[in-house]
Parts: structure tokens; C-alpha cells; sequence
């Protein structure tokens, strides 16, 4: 099952866009690049709000091709813009309704589940007018998949929203990425798409210069570019085995590491590491005050063109991490393919959900 | 106040009413389409719309009354259909105020839709609302007051509408005479005390109507709101 | 349903009062100007006698045959110069630049190319004066009454309605300005008793009693 | 076409042209006004400037007439300013016309000034720009559009305006009698050849003037920008 | 020289307001709190585009009090919203230009040399409603300059921008502040605050919370929030004594850094260092892959309430440093003030610009 999409639009006065992609589906498709590079172009084009000559194909539905032009509201897709564009005169409750009435397949108690895991049911009632930016984009967000779209298109969801907002609506799409929904997925914070994406796309003048595992596209970016800072992993749902005075232990097939969080043992948390955060040493104890010093045997290792950094993938217990250190340091410690050293990291550079 | 005013009165609220409902049921879809289309279709018609204003009612009236007469092209229409004729008829009257109204409904009309924003049809459209749906669920509601002053606007201008409906109307006591018409009788008359008395009930009504909605709604329209919402 | 010259609608209504052998609702008094009144009947408007204010019109329904019977001339109009605030002889003198007189329009309104005759055959060549034309008759009587003009030639009917002084305007003899004729025909509807009856009506001293009363003069009717 | 159709032609084109220019020097101020203003009192202005629609036009003429004689309030200002009276002249003409097309000027302006972003607004105000500053450098700029439609919409209804520039201009020919009254004119005088093709040539000057407007402005009044910009 | 804001408002249908400040002038003032917390608010009753109860005074000119209310366009303010509110018809040089219509001490010249900083010459003739987002907010920003406000008021002038243009833009304020203009910069961004404030005051619910100067408040938040989590130093204008294939070595006061930056030797860059970043170590030769490796004093230590983590304040060669340690490690290291430590820092976690 695949998503295919062939696009060109080349005019005076409109916004160019020249893409031709197969991507995965019942993943999230990350689209990244810079201000008017025509990410909201291409969803535009995706969903059919825009007519832009090409092929777009979602699983087994052509969505329009030379002859067909299918219009946006029978397309199996809803989009998430970045200005919420909730209807100001319903309710919270009101709003999902409206996508609700749209779609043939809800089952009864649908509204009520939705409402739930965005955590909007102390809002139903309120209308959407009065409602905070962050409340708006979660509703913005459920009434979408109250449409329960075979793609669905996020449009920069998270921009101008304050941290706590941001962090919370994260999760949610964390969550939901994990619950297998496609989503195509438009943000210029290489933050973000280290959390989100599954494939990553990268976007200039209205062409993917790129495209690939976000995987790979985060390790191929240059190290000091904001894809390549952001580099590193994700490790979900690792149980939580301590907790003193909020330094939780978290452990996972031998893999200790300690880190600040406030998740009770018997919990688990998803933590994310990243390259920069990670150094290699030679001896297990260092007279350091890094908390976590995990052995780790060296997979691969590969420097980057005109740049003074290695990139070390570990094996640690079974779990992958990242490391990037400079060549000079590489050299010192002699890192090679199957070499044994320990990976540190200091508790307060990991973060956690 | 005679009878015949209160009679005359009662005729212009009727037709103010009709005329104000047909105008919406036409108005609303119509400037929907052509808020939307960038088609050479929607200037031409914007055109035709607004070409009433240039013409003094009386000869629009007149026009009318020739294209409803037997050898006219509605009155052609009228008569292969079945129906009565148009003019000198209550339902002609409404045709006439309608033709000649529209204006004034289709350009709040199309200022308040012009005003809904667009990230909220994009996303409401995506969401399954087609053109229909987006107009009805999303467009009108949004738009509330915009419609609300296109209906006074409208009604007012039927209540004001003379040489029109003075042409095509026949002055028919009880059937087309209505007030305006009725007021320019008793000016033609040299009955002033009646011309005055009437007119002061119009201008009344109008005043507490005008002023009702403008505070309620009307002023929003025109008037930013301090928060952009949703 | 009587269609009848705006000038002469309040005198219609006293007819209609006059003549009560039936309940006066059957009639209905549809006024307006001449020309109006004739491009509807021309269109089909639902009337059954034409008060005109001119023979003009009634000579065309005639030719197209929208008339039934003999048209008849049921008032003569009698123009009078209306000078408000002072007596028409003194306008007529003075030399005000500023003196300006409403009369209706020439071109098709009875009343003007009557006034415009009387003017031009009977206004002394150096006075100054400025024309100002109403749409109708009764137009020309607002500019006066409302001060915008200082004079007007109106109708003699307005002023006697209008129980205006009489030291303020003097009736112009009939021989001083073409006959103002104003011609009725029953219109070729499905015809009534009713109508009938009231044409014979007007016909009657009585009727022309009041129609002289108003300021008209009358055709002897039983020529 | 007759000496004195032509005559009416350019005096329409006169008085229209004089009008429209009047109604924007009031209009852009005033609109300026009422969309800024949360008064009270400019609800009652919106309503006044409503108000005439709801009057048949020869009716408002005679109020106006009223109101210009001697004994009137405006008879008295002006004799008192040592002006020369305004009924039966044209500077009369253009006061009647501009009362009564004001609706048609403002309501235009008020969108369009309503629709300027306020960030551009509030930006500028706190760079140094005053009310009358934004309203010239800001907001008539923006609203480009809005005065073009503002200005047809408020010269089309001056065009075609009868019944009040019948009743205070006296129809004197080469100084009141406009186009539209000579239109009437032929209509009464059952000349309706004359009629047809005086009507003609304003209907396809409007035609023209129109469709030249809306394609090349007008339109975008209504229609969304694809861009929100700036 | 101070500003002085005593600003009220509590009433059914408004923002709500409650501040009472005296804060320094020629500095940069960060307000930072969540999304309706009313920043916005604040900046347009300081502005004068709401007026708002209370008494403003900046410097000698009284702005408002309870008898006078200047209104907007005669404060020697100049606000630069979030949305960037160019004339759209006009160039840039228009733009600018309209700002200078207004500016009557405004020298022959000052155009240019605006348009040069920020560096809008090749943009000159552009019309403002054809430039991208980045640029448009460039402008606005030239704008404000142009007017030589008093005060310039920000109001999250980055937000939805993308990376690179709101890295220039951070930079160009960033000289802009060390330029000595007064300047209240809003934003719920915690990484720009700490790049660019001097004294920070933190919103919520209309009130102020918390007022001083940012390194304290930076110092004072818990760690775990965003706040803390930038907390961290900037050192502008250090040279670069050497640059090897983009491994530059900055030295200044016998303090040597190594860090990725293109920036030549004899060139000179400004740089961050998060306390989250540094650990610290007894031995200076630790077998670690971490390329800096600085001597440094101990000047004080702290610990947060409820949290697992100390701050420690280092002297490393005259230059401040901090350090985010756990309590454990803490206690390993017996870190104490006077103390003598080794402090490490990846050459990869170090910001440059
Ligand atoms: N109608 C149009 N006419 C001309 N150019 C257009 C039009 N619409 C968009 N563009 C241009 O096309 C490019 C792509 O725009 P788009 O909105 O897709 O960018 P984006 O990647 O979403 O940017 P951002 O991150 O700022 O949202 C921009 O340079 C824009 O100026
Ligand atoms: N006119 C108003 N009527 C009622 N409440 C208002 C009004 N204007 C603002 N508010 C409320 O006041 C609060 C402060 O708004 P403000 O815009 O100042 O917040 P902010 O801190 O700038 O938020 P953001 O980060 O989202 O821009 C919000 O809760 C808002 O909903
Ligand atoms: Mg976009
Ligand atoms: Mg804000």
C-alpha cells in the first residue's frame, strides 16, 4: 500500500511545485524546507483544495489523474491548516460534529473517544471562539480525524503555539503516529520532525530534494545545519524501574539509563537521545559527573564532507544510539566497526514523554 | 389615517417581505458563486445585477411593463405556462421589486462571504463540506450579519421603491398600491397632512428597525472584530 | 375601476361620493399621470373608464380600438396664475430680476403647453423671469407653494381645493390659452352595468355642477 | 439624437462626475469614522445615512424642496450666507443627488476600510501615523478597490436617479433636465423611439464603465486574495 | 534612566491586566509566558493601541497617567507585530520610507544604512507583498528602526519563521541589543529568550509572576521546564585562533574552546554554552571523546526544590560557565565552592554565531 503522487504546476502566477514520489503508507510522512518552498503547495495539491495537474494516488483510490479530478471534499483527506480554521460559532463539540456529519463510517461513541484522548472534555461545551490557541489547534486537530481520513495533512500544527501547548500536542501525535495513521506531516522545526517523522521529505523552490528514512535524511544532513543537530533517537516505552526525587531509572533489556522525569517505577516513558548529547570514552569509570555510562559495541561509523565530526552508530544491549564526535576525537579513541566502548550522557540531555 | 393608508401599509409590508425573502433565496446562492468564481460568467453577471442603478425605476418600470405585456417575452412566458400575467399583479410587483433590489442584497452579501476566512472553507472542505454544505453550514453562519443587512437593506428599498412599482403595479388599491405609492399620491393630491402622516410612520418604522439591527448587528460588519478568532 | 389624471383625482372623488346609489367601494380611483396611465392600458392594466388630461392619448387608444363607445370631453381645465404673497398684477409688473415662474411641462402635460402659450402671448417682453418646469401640474403647484419659484401656472382646480386667497392668483380667461381638454373613454373590458351607469352620471347636472365647482369648466353634455 | 438629448447627456455626465466627487470627499472621511468609531453616535449617523432608502425619491425631493425654500431650513442658510437658493440649479441637483446616493458610497468604503488588516493599521499607528495619516497613506491605498466600486456604484446611482433631481431641479433644459429625466420626458410625450435610444446609450456607457471596473478592480472587493499578504 | 508601566484592567469583555513595573532602559526586556497569558496586551497598552488604565513613563516622557493619554502614533514607540503588517503596495524602501515620513530627527542617510544592516539592499524595490515571510519580518523590524523609537516592542517577531531566516533575524537583534536600544521582546520561546534578553519578566493570567534579570530567572526555573533547560551563557566576541576543515578554536583570557564554525582565524564569534551541555570531571585526561576539556573554579553551587539536579557556577579563566549536574554526582565530585574542576563540553554542543 502506497501513496503515489505526481504534480507539476509551472506558471507565472502560481506557486511552482514539480514532485513525483511513492511513499509508504500507515506511516508519518515528515515534509520539511524552507519558507516558500511550497510545502503548503504540495498539501494543498495532495488534497485537492488547490487544482494542480498530476496524479495522486492513495492506496487503492485515485484521487485524480489526467481525467479525474476528484474535489477536495470527496477525497479521503483532511487537512489541519495552520490557522485552526474552526467554525468560531460552534462549540468544541459542535466542531467535531461538523466532521462527523461528513463521515459515513463514524461508529456511535466516536465523538465522545475522540474527545477524550485529545483531552477536550472539560472544553465540549465551550465554543471555539473563546478557546486559547493551543485548545483550538487540539480541536482542530480531533476534528480531523473525526473525519477519519485515509491521509491526513498537517499543515504546521505546532508553530506559534507556547512550549507546554507544543509538547502536549506532540504527544498526541506521537501517539497517533504509533496508532499506524498515515499523516503527511509539514513543519520547518527539525525538532519536530526528529519526533514525528517515519520518512522524511525535503523541499526547495518546489522541488524534494530529498527523501528517504528520516533515519537517513537526519544522518546525511551536515551537523550544523538544524537537521543535522537534531539528529539522534527515540526509544519508546522503556518501563521506569526508580525514581528518586524525580531522577528516574529507566531499564530495558540491560540498557540503565538515568534521566530527569517524573513518571513513577512501573510506568514507562519514550526517551529521545540525540548525536550531540552522546560522547564515547575508553573506560567505564571517568571521574565525570555524567550520570549515565553505558557499554556499547561500535556498528558503523561515517564522517561527513567538509566537517570535522564523525557520526558512531552503537549497538547498546540491543539498542541503537547515536553518537557524533569530532574526527579528532574519533582518531584518539581509535573508533572502529566492532570496537567496545561506553556512550555517555548526561542525565539532564535527555528528554522524555 | 385613511383606510386606504392603512391598507397601503399593510400591502408594503407584505411585498417588503415577500420581496426580502425571495431576495435572500436568490441572493444567497447567487453571490456564493460569485464570490467563489473566477469566472468571465460572474463579472458579466455582477454587471447585469448592478445595471439596474444606472436607469431612472420609472423606465426600468417601463421596460418591464413592455416585457410583461401579451407581446412581451415574460408575458409570453407567463401566458404559454398558464399563469397569470405579471403586471398589475401583486407577484409582479415582487418580481419588479426584486429585479430592482437585488443589487443591494448581492453587495453586503458578497462583502460578508468575501469575509469568511478562507482557512476555515479550506478546512471545513477537506473535511468533506462540499460547495452546498460550505454555503449553508459554514458560509451563512459565519456571515450572519452580513445577511442580516442585506435583508434590511433589502426591505428598506422595497419600502422606498416607487417608480417601479408605480409602472408595472397599476396602482391598484388593495393589490399594488403601497405606501410609497400612496404617499405620492397625497403629495399629487396637494394632501399634504396625509403625504406627512405617512411618511412619518415609514421613516419611524425605518428608524426603529434600521437602528435595532445596526446596534445589534449591523455595526459588526463594517467593524473589525479585536480578536481574530479561530 | 376609474384611471384618472392625477389633477383631476379629488374631483373624481367627489363624484364618486355624489353618486351613491351604490356602495361607493365599488370604485376604485387609480390616479396618475396621463402618460402613465396609458402605456398600462396599452399593457393591459384592468381599468374600465380613462380619465385622461389630455385628448391625445384617448385619440390613440382609439385608433388601436382599445376604447368602447364614444370618447366624451368631461372637463375643460382652467389655469389660474399663482403668485403667493402678493397679487398676480403686481408680479406681472414688477422687475425683479430674481422673479421666477413654475408652469408644468410644455411637451406633454396640458397645463404646460397651455402656460407656455399664455406666456409667451401674454407676459410683457422685457420682464424678467426665470422658467422652472414640474413634471406635472401638480409639481408645478409645489415649486410655487413651497416659495422655490414666485409665480406658477397652475391649475385653477388646485387653488379652489387648496382654499388658497383669492387675492393671490387670478383665474386667465379660457380664450387667452389653447382649450384644455381633457377626454374620458370607457376602455374595451368586459363591460358592466356599473360603468354604464356611471358615465351617464357624469353626463348629468349634477355631476357638472361639481366638476365647475372644482374649477373646470364642462362641455354642455347633452350636445 | 435631438440638440437637447445630448444636452441631458452631458449634464448627467456632469452632475454625476460633480456628485461622485462630492460623495467621496464626504464618504472617505465618514466611512473612516463610522468603521473606527464605537459610538453611539455613529449608529445614528449609519442609520441617517440609511434612512432615505426606505422614502420614494420623489417624496425625498419634496421634503428637499421643502427644505430649500425660503421658509426651509436650508432656504434659510443659504439667504442668510448670501448664497444663491438651491432649488432649480445644479449646485441644488448635486446636494439632492449626493443625499440621496451617500448609502451606495458608504456602504462600499466601510467594507473596504473594514477589511484593511488591523496589524498594517496598528503597525503604522505606532510608527507615527495619526487617524488622518493611515486613513490617507494606509487605508485609502489599501482599499483602492473599495473606492473604485464605491465611486461606480455612487455615479451609476446618480445616473439613474430621477425622481429627486425631477422634483428640485425644475427640469430647465441645459441646467436640470439630466438624461434621466429626458428619458421620462420622452416616455410621458409617448415618444418612445427617443426614449429607446437615450436609454440605450446609458445602458451601454454603464455596460462599459461597469464591466471595465469589475474586471479590473472590482472584483477582488469580493473575491479573496489567494494571498493573504503583509 | 528607567521605564516605569503601571497598567490595570479587569473588566467582563477585556484582556486582563495587572502590572506594576520599573524596569531599565537601553536594555532588552524579555516578557515571556504562555499563549493568553497577555503579552500582547502589555505591549499594546504600553504602545498606546489599547488603552489601558494606569501611568507609562519611559525616561523623562510621560506617556500616560491618570490625566493625560498620548495616543499611539505621538509615543516615541514603534511596535513590530507578530504578523509582519507591511504596506503591501509599497517597496521596501517605501516602507521604510513611510517610517521616516514620521521620524523628524531622522538623518540623510539613515535609509541606506538600514537597508544595509539588515541587509534588504538587493530587496530595495521589491514590493512588500511579494517577499517571504523571513524578509517581510525584516522589514518590519527596519521599519520600526527607522522610526528611532524610544522603545522598540517586539511581539514574537520569530515566530513561523523557518530556521535559517529566524537564525539571521536572532542575529540582527541580537546586535541590536548590544547596541543599547531599549527594546521589550515578547516571545514564548525560551531558546530566544535566553539569547536576548537582559532582564526578564515572566506573564501569567495578565500578571506579572517574575521579574529580574534573565540569568537570574533562566537560573531560578526548574530545570525540567523550558526555561531551565536553556539556561547557559553567551560569550560574545571571542577570536578564532584557528580553524581546521570547520573545528575552530575560539581563545580568549587563556580560555580555549574548540566548536564547529566555518568563521576564519583572526575573525571573532559570539557563543552559547547550555548548562545541560556541561559536565563536569576531577581529572583533566579522561579518555572521553569530549574535544574541550577546561580548568575551572568553583564559585557557587545550588540545588532546586523537588528536583534531582544541582547548578553549579564555574570561573574558567575569568569567564562564567554553568553547569547542570545531578545531586548524585554532585556529591561524587564533593563539588563546593572554591572547589577546583575540570569542565567538559562537546565540541558539537556548542552554538556559534
Ligand atoms: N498564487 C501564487 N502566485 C505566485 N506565487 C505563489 C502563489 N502562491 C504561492 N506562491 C509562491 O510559491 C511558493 C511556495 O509557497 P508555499 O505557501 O507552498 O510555501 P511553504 O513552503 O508552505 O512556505 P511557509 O513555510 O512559509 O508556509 C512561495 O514562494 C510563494 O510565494
Ligand atoms: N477583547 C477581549 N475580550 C476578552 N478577552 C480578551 C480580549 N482580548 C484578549 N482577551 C484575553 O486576554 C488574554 C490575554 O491575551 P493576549 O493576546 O494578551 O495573550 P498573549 O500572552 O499575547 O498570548 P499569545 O502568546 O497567544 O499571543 C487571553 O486569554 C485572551 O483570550
Ligand atoms: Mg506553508
Ligand atoms: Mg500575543
Amino acid at each position: 500500500m502506497t501513496i503515489q503522487i505526481t504534480l507539476q504546476q509551472q506558471a507565472p502566477h502560481l506557486a511552482p511545485l514539480s514532485i513525483s514520489e511513492v511513499l509508504p503508507s500507515g506511516v508519518c510522512i515528515g515534509v520539511y524546507g524552507p519558507s516558500g518552498s511550497g510545502k503548503t503547495t504540495l498539501l494543498r495539491g495532495i488534497s485537492g483544495l488547490s487544482r494542480i495537474s498530476g496524479t495522486v494516488q492513495v492506496k487503492d483510490a485515485i484521487w485524480q489523474d489526467e481525467n479525474h479530478f476528484l474535489p477536495a471534499h470527496e477525497r479521503r483527506a483532511a487537512m489541519v491548516l495552520q490557522s485552526p480554521g474552526l467554525l468560531p460559532h460552534r462549540t468544541v463539540t459542535g466542531n467535531i460534529e461538523f466532521a462527523l456529519g461528513f463521515n459515513k463510517r463514524a461508529k456511535p461513541g466516536l465523538l465522545d473517544s475522540i474527545l477524550a484522548d485529545f483531552g477536550l472534555l472539560p472544553l465540549r461545551d465551550q465554543r471555539a471562539d473563546t478557546l486559547s490557541g493551543g485548545e483550538q489547534q487540539r480541536v482542530a486537530m480531533a476534528r480531523a480525524l473525526a473525519a477519519q481520513p485515509d491521509v491526513l495533512l498537517l499543515d504546521e500544527p505546532l508553530t506559534g503555539l507556547d512550549d507546554e501547548a507544543r509538547q502536549t500536542l506532540l504527544q498526541v501525535l506521537m501517539r497517533l503516529k504509533r496508532s499506524g495513521t498515515t499523516c503527511i506531516f509539514v513543519s520547518h522545526s527539525a525538532y519536530e520532525q526528529a519526533l514525528l517523522a517515519d520518512h522524511l521529505l525535503i523541499m526547495d523552490s518546489g522541488a524534494i530534494t530529498k527523501s528517504g528514512s528520516a533515519e537517513q535524511v537526519f544522518a546525511e544532513s551536515p551537523p550544523t545545519a538544524a537537521l543535522g543537530r537534531e539528529l539522534g533517537v527515540v526509544i519508546d516505552d522503556i518501563p521506569v524501574v526508580e525514581n528518586v526525587d524525580g531522577l528516574a531509572v529507566v531499564e530495558k533489556d540491560g540498557l540503565r539509563i538515568q534521566l530527569a522525569a517524573g513518571a513513577p517505577p512501573g510506568s514507562s516513558v519514550s526517551i529521545r537521545v540525540r548525536a550531540d548529547d552522546v560522547s564515547l570514552t575508553e573506560k567505564s569509570e571517568t571521574h565525570s559527573s555524567i550520570m549515565n555510562t553505558i557499554p556499547a559495541v561500535i556498528r558503523a561509523q561515517s564522517s561527513y564532507p567538509d566537517s570535522p565530526f564523525t557520526l558512531v552508530e552503537l549497538d547498546a544491549s540491543g539498542t541503537r544510539l547515536f553518537a557524533r564526535i569530532t574526527n579528532a576525537a574519533s582518531s584518539k579513541l581509535k573508533v572502529r566497526a566492532g570496537g567496545q566502548v561506553y556512550a555517555q550522557m548526561k542525565a539532564a540531555a535527555i528528554t522524555s514523554f | 389615517m385613511s383606510v386606504e393608508d392603512l391598507q397601503a401599509l399593510w400591502l408594503t409590508l407584505k411585498l417588503a417581505t415577500s420581496t426580502t425573502f425571495i431576495l435572500l433565496v436568490i441572493g444567497l446562492p447567487l453571490s456564493w458563486w460569485l464570490v467563489r468564481s473566477q469566472s468571465v460568467a460572474a463579472t458579466v453577471v455582477n454587471v447585469l445585477i448592478a445595471l439596474p442603478l444606472v436607469l431612472p425605476p420609472t423606465v426600468i418600470g417601463f421596460y418591464l411593463l413592455i416585457a410583461m405585456g401579451p407581446t412581451g417575452p415574460l408575458g409570453a412566458l407567463t401566458s404559454s405556462t398558464g399563469l397569470a400575467p405579471l403586471a398589475f399583479s401583486f407577484p409582479g410587483l415582487v418580481f419588479g421589486s426584486v429585479i430592482y433590489s437585488l443589487p443591494f442584497v448581492i453587495q453586503p452579501l458578497q462583502a460578508g462571504f468575501a469575509s469568511v476566512p478562507q482557512s476555515v472553507l479550506d478546512a471545513s472542505n477537506t473535511l468533506g463540506a462540499g460547495s452546498k454544505s460550505l454555503l449553508l453550514r459554514v458560509a451563512i453562519p459565519l456571515s450572519q450579519r452580513a445577511v442580516v443587512v442585506a435583508s434590511v437593506l433589502g426591505f428598506a428599498h422595497t419600502v422606498g421603491e416607487f417608480g417601479v412599482v408605480l409602472m408595472i403595479g397599476g396602482n391598484i388599491p388593495g393589490e399594488t398600491r403601497v405606501a410609497s405609492v400612496q404617499i405620492y399620491d397625497h403629495v399629487e393630491a396637494l394632501d399634504y397632512a396625509s403625504a406627512h402622516q405617512l411618511s412619518l410612520v415609514l421613516v419611524i418604522f425605518s428608524l426603529v428597525v434600521l437602528t435595532a439591527v445596526y446596534r445589534v448587528w449591523g455595526r459588526s460588519v463594517f467593524t473589525q472584530p479585536r480578536h481574530s478568532s479561530a | 375601476r376609474l384611471a384618472v389624471a392625477s389633477n383631476f383625482k379629488t374631483t373624481m372623488e367627489a363624484l364618486v361620493e355624489a353618486y351613491e346609489r351604490e356602495p361607493q367601494d365599488e370604485f376604485q380611483i387609480i390616479s396618475g399621470a396621463s402618460g402613465v396611465l396609458f402605456s398600462q392600458i396599452l399593457r393591459g392594466a384592468p381599468f374600465d373608464i380613462f380619465f385622461s388630461a389630455d385628448t391625445d392619448k384617448i385619440e390613440r387608444l382609439d385608433k388601436q380600438n382599445r376604447t368602447y363607445g364614444e370618447s366624451w370631453t368631461y372637463a375643460i381645465g382652467r389655469m389660474a396664475l399663482y403668485t403667493p404673497g402678493r397679487s398676480p398684477s403686481s408680479f406681472l409688473e414688477s422687475n425683479d430680476p430674481t422673479d421666477s415662474i413654475a408652469l408644468a411641462n410644455p411637451r406633454h402635460a396640458p397645463y404646460g403647453a397651455a402656460g407656455a402659450f399664455w406666456l409667451s402671448t401674454h407676459l410683457r417682453s422685457g420682464k424678467p423671469v426665470r422658467y422652472v418646469f414640474g413634471g406635472n401640474v401638480a409639481q408645478a403647484f409645489h415649486y410655487v407653494q413651497s416659495g422655490n419659484t414666485s409665480a406658477g401656472l397652475v391649475a385653477l382646480a388646485q387653488l379652489i381645493n387648496e382654499e388658497i386667497r383669492p387675492d393671490e392668483y387670478v383665474a386667465l380667461p379660457v380664450d387667452e390659452y389653447p382649450l384644455i381638454e381633457q377626454r374620458a373613454a370607457v376602455l374595451n373590458q368586459p363591460n358592466c352595468a356599473l360603468t354604464t351607469k356611471f358615465v351617464r352620471f357624469l353626463h348629468s347636472d349634477e355631476a357638472a355642477q361639481i366638476i365647475q365647482r372644482s374649477g373646470y369648466e364642462t362641455v354642455d353634455m347633452k350636445r
